[in-house]
């Protein structure tokens, strides 16, 4: 099936530990700015409809999706809001244009997470009333659990986690969006204080905040606009289960069901050869192996030697997470996703800079939406010829 | 386009305060619609959800805590929310799924239970309120709706008797649904001598705080027509937001269902409204509310609805029924779930399956229609037979 | 191009607080009724089956995640289990730094599929092993109110 | 359904059913808490309210002078240039009388919330706050009001600097 949808413009406002000096309505307000000045589009005039990836208790506010037109552009026009990750309103707008509704979309994720007091107790908020949220625990357990459960199975050691946080800091630093750049070493990771063992402090990403718009359009509309398209090859979401007593710990098997549904849509039959570049969920440094694992982009239990063998190095044979990923760009909330997205779309573009991995035509990006969750969305991008 | 219909549909009572928590309700009623046309979990592809504020259940990220109550194990899921409008608005994003010919079968669930916040679910509507310039003044929900009332009133002189009428018309009709929650015999006296809560607005103009929820089956004409000899169509969606400077409008009139109606007639051909629908639920949280958005509609001209319901025409027996099912007056407002009913109400009524809400005369055309936000969503689905 | 002006100095910074002002008090529903009261009244869990896709849930669930059926077969899980994964916790729901870590274990029980996460406990210097069998504390019987924490922790069999 | 089945599922309690603990439950709170970053155009219409003046912002595409003020204009979509000192006065657009509080407990004074538009920023552009220092039946729509506002002393920067709208004429 020919892709019906293509991303033709993108922006964002820079991620960063804080930003004190806008409002959140300000932030996508810019990010916006720049994506359809990148696209060559008016929202006012050409936009058809609008969709925003956030939670409300991210936001502090009840109804987010209230206050959202305004700053995209989207007064009086179809809006709708996914509280879920970027990648899942991106394919929303997509069914949209597919369905043969529109023909130019606008998707839009944000972080503010430095104005919530104690994001910890947002992700505990989000256990099972009544079986998980009694035990009055610092939510990160679930992923102390599942990295214990996930070394011991793979093979996988803790070195190699300590090499991923390395890796990507490392390729923040030639990254001028990022928020954590950083030079570190393996020992530094596995010697920082302890967090939910075998996670240390330095395995997990550190809250950013910024934002992210993309323009998409269909392929008729795309043909008349300035950029070249990227074309969306393939995209799928899934959720495995919503409670802690009946999900997998050990192989992200959300993120299996999403391969096998994005790799069907998109036509890969073999992803590691397929693939030319990927974004994909970094929030805790054992997620990184863990996901390549079930995205097939390695074999099982071998994600972690490949690793140190340097295959997803920025110079590597699968680069994954040029960018520097969450570790190394800071974790964005429900804009994660939206923001591996734009680095891939730069990457197809050949405007990723310091950070460009030559000649990339295919390209990954997937997102996991945290603890508690078993949820993945993910898509295929392609560069036009 | 590919064509989509409505096969199924299931729901629980409407209840104050329901022992079932939030994911054994939307068990009971995706059980429900899935039983009604006889399939399994396995044909379902995707699960849409639809689900207001957290603060009403206490959950972070509600979506993901309903899912596996939703038929959402190893499945896609995604949840899609435009405040009050949401319910109306899963029924949109299950139609845009299967348009899209990513889906054949959706499962769409909308589940509230807003007895789970203290001291009085009315707290989380502090927080929909502008974090800077409102909340400070500790307005309540029911400001708002005040705040509209008079000024629909003042512009059209429209007196509070002639609105009481649609409160008694609802409540009457909720009489007859088996899942009401305040279905009563009133008279226009009772509701003008009951409580003032916030003049213009008294309790019985007013819709409950409701526990509950309601599932529908959508699916491709391929399925549909396997599935079933008597699928309802869905011939037209829409849906539209305006600003959210609320304080900028006339709040006389609901630009934003206009918008959202034209967008579903244009895709329905529908050019007459008040003569090529056969009936009607238009969203009645309060009772003024249902006159508002007949207007907004286009059902008649600003200003006229109360003469239309004066005249008997919204009547179940007139000639243009309006929320024969009782409409959130009459059966109970669990916000989302609560606008899916008003979608599943035209679904059982086009195939002559209401029961004694049934309306005379074999209707072939419907709509259902929801509002949301700071006065600012519409929401609206076109169906036949 | 972008916002045409910005706060250019920082004591002209400034945010403003809020928070929502909610408690919540969740019904536990009703399989979890039945589940947590056999709890609180004999000290073990009940679970339900599904005969279908065969899997014991436990706690109890009223309907099958995986084929949406209700569930009525209600079976008796004992608190007995196999340490499938472990970690030791060490800040608090605030992100505070906790004088003494918590310890806390994934359960595999015996007589239910999946795991159960509760705290671990009386481990004195023993360090947990994936694969010890581990068992349930319960909090006396007087002091039991019918909820996940009646169970105090699970310790190590023997 | 409807007309086949009889019996639906729900399980209805009563409020005492719950206090009573006759069925179970467990309690929980977010203790969500937030600090909001201001941001360009909110920090200015503060600190002006903390000044005792209303400020707007001008569109120089639509002309339009916009209140509250925002970084950028929602209609021509581009940034705002140029901040507008307005008046402390305006027309009741609607009101309401209102006897219970934001939690839903009743009140015994009413408190009356209004829509004031502004005067000097565009048709019907306004703001949400309370009527004051008059008889809620000497209230009508289209009435003229004027902020009474803190001591300067006491002002904060804050919507509540302003304490309430009073009609200009008796």
């Amino acid at each position: 099936m020919p892709a019906r949808v293509a991303i033709v413009g993108a922006g964002y406002s820079d991620f960063r530990s804080t930003t004190p000096g806008l409002s959140y309505k300000e932030m996508m307000f810019e990010a916006a700015t720049r994506a359809y000045a990148d696209a060559g589009i008016s929202p006012r005039r050409d936009a058809q409809t609008f969709v925003t990836a956030t939670e409300d208790y991210w936001e502090g506010t009840s109804i987010f999706d209230e206050y959202v037109p305004d700053q995209l552009g989207a007064v009086l026009k179809p809006t709708q809001t996914i509280p879920g990750d970027g990648i899942q309103a991106l394919l929303a707008a997509a069914m949209q244009i597919e369905a043969g509704l529109f023909d130019l979309a606008v998707v839009e994720a944000h972080s503010k997470a430095s104005n919530v007091r104690h994001p910890e107790r947002i992700v505990a908020f989000g256990l099972d009333p009544i079986w998980n949220r009694p035990l009055d625990l610092h939510p990160d357990f679930v992923a102390g659990l599942e990295m214990r459960r996930f070394l011991a199975e793979s093979g996988n050691t803790p070195e190699q986690c300590a090499r991923v946080v390395v890796k990507n800091r490392r390729n923040a630093l030639r990254n001028p969006l990022a928020a954590y750049p950083a030079a570190l070493s393996a020992e530094d990771v596995l010697g920082a204080p302890r967090h939910a063992d075998p996670l240390g402090q330095l395995d997990c990403a550190q809250y950013a905040d910024g934002g992210v718009v993309l323009v998409l359009a269909s392929a008729a509309r795309a043909a008349g606009l300035r950029q070249p398209p990227v074309w969306l090859r393939g995209g799928a979401w899934m959720t495995e289960t919503s409670a802690l007593e009946t999900r997998d710990w050990a192989r992200a098997a959300y993120a299996s069901l999403c391969a096998d549904r994005l790799y069907a849509d998109a036509g890969v039959t073999q992803p590691e050869r397929q693939i030319d570049v990927a974004e994909i969920d970094d929030t805790f440094s054992y997620k990184e192996l863990q996901h390549l694992e079930a995205l097939r982009l390695c074999r099982p239990g071998e994600a972690g030697n490949a690793l140190t063998a340097g295959v997803f190095d920025l110079g590597g044979d699968l680069p994954v997470n040029p960018s520097g990923g969450s570790l190394g760009q800071g974790n964005l909330l429900e804009a994660t996703g939206l923001r591996r997205v734009l680095e891939i779309v730069l990457q197809l573009r050949g405007e990723a800079g310091a950070h460009q991995v030559p000649g990339a035509r295919r390209g990954l990006a997937m997102s996991w939406r945290g603890i508690p969750t078993t949820t993945a969305a993910a898509v295929v991008l392609e560069r036009g010829e | 386009m590919r064509r989509v219909a409505v096969v199924g549909a299931g729901m629980t009572r409407f209840m104050r305060r329901a022992l079932e928590t939030p994911q054994e309700l939307s068990f009971e009623a995706s059980r429900m619609a899935l039983d009604s046309c006889e399939l399994r979990l396995a044909d379902v592809d995707v699960v849409c959800i639809g689900t207001a504020p957290d603060a009403f259940d206490g959950v972070h990220m509600k979506g993901e805590h309903l899912a596996h109550g939703a038929g959402g194990w190893h499945r896609p899921v995604m949840r899609s929310y435009v405040g009050g409008g949401t319910g109306v608005f899963a029924a949109i994003q299950g139609w845009y799924q299967v348009a899209s010919g990513r889906a054949d079968v959706a499962l769409v669930l909308c589940e509230e239970k807003m007895s789970s916040a203290r001291p009085h679910p009315q707290g989380a509507f502090l927080t929909i309120f502008d974090n800077i310039t409102e909340r400070p003044l500790l307005p309540n929900l029911i400001w708002i709706f005040a705040l509209e009332m008079r000024r629909y009133m003042e512009t059209y002189h429209i007196p509070k008797e002639l609105i009481a009428q649609v409160a008694v018309k609802n409540k009457r009709n909720a009489l007859d649904h088996p899942c009401a929650q305040l279905a009563a015999e009133i008279t226009v006296e009772d509701v003008l001598k009951s409580e003032v809560l916030a003049w213009p607005v008294q309790r019985l103009d007013v819709s409950p705080t409701s526990d509950g929820a309601v599932a529908l089956i959508l699916a491709s004409e391929d399925q549909a027509t396997r599935i079933t000899d008597r699928p309802v169509w869905i011939d037209g969606v829409g849906w539209n937001v305006d600003t959210a400077y609320w304080t900028d409008r006339d709040l006389a009139y609901p630009m934003y269902v206009e918008r959202a109606a034209r967008m579903a007639y244009d895709m329905a051909g529908i050019r007459d409204p008040r003569h090529e629908l056969d009936v009607v639920e238009a969203y009645d949280p309060f009772d003024y509310k249902e006159l508002h958005h007949l207007e907004g509609l286009m059902i008649c001209g600003r200003g006229e609805a109360p003469r239309l319901t004066a005249d008997g025409v919204t009547r179940r027996d007139g000639d243009l029924p309006v929320c024969p099912s009782g409409g959130l007056l009459g059966v109970g407002n669990p916000i989302a779930a609560a606008g899916l009913m008003k979608v599943a109400e035209i679904f059982w009524q086009l195939r002559g399956e209401a029961g004694k809400r049934q309306v005379p005369g074999k209707p072939r055309r419907g709509l259902a229609q929801a509002w949301g936000d700071l006065m600012q969503v519409g929401t609206v689905v076109v169906m036949s037979v | 191009m972008g916002l045409s002006e910005r706060i250019a100095s920082g004591d002209r910074l400034r945010t403003w607080e809020g928070n929502f002002p909610l408690e919540h008090l969740y019904t536990v529903g009703v399989a979890g009724e039945r589940a947590l009261r056999e709890l609180k009244d004999h000290g073990r869990l009940l679970g339900t089956r599904c005969a279908r896709c065969e899997v014991t849930y436990a706690p109890a669930r009223l309907y099958c995640e995986r084929c949406l059926t209700r569930l009525d077969e209600w079976v008796p899980i004992a608190l007995v289990g196999t340490l499938a994964s472990y970690t030791m916790v060490h800040q608090d729901v605030d992100g505070q730094l906790l004088e003494t870590p918590a310890l806390v274990g994934l359960i595999g029980l015996d007589d239910a599929s999946g795991h159960l996460v509760h705290r671990l406990g009386e481990f004195d210097g023993q360090q947990p092993r994936l694969g010890m069998k581990v068992e349930a504390v319960l909090r006396p019987a007087t002091e039991r109110v019918g909820s996940i924490v009646d169970i105090r922790y699970f310790r190590p069999v023997g | 359904m409807s007309v086949r089945i009889q019996d639906f599922p729900g399980t209805p309690l009563r409020e005492d059913d719950v206090r009573s603990g006759r069925v179970l439950t467990v309690s929980g709170a977010a203790r969500a808490e937030y600090a909001w970053d201001l941001g360009v155009a909110m920090t200015r219409y503060l600190e002006e309210l903390r000044n005792g003046r209303l400020v707007g912002q001008r569109c120089r595409h639509c002309g339009r002078v916009l209140f509250p003020p925002r970084a950028f204009c929602e209609q021509c979509f581009c940034p705002t240039t140029e901040w507008v000192a307005l008046p402390d006065t305006g027309v009741i657009q609607t009101f309401a009388i209102c006897h219970i509080a934001w939690d839903a407990q009743r009140i015994d004074e009413p408190k009356l919330p209004a829509v004031i538009a502004v005067d000097g920023a565009s048709r019907n552009m306004g703001l949400l706050h309370l009527i004051g220092g008059v008889e809620p039946e000497r209230v009508a729509v289209g009435q003229r009001v004027r902020a009474v506002w803190r001591p300067p002393d006491e002002r904060q920067g804050a919507i509540t600097d302003i304490l309430y709208f009073t009609p200009t004429e008796a």
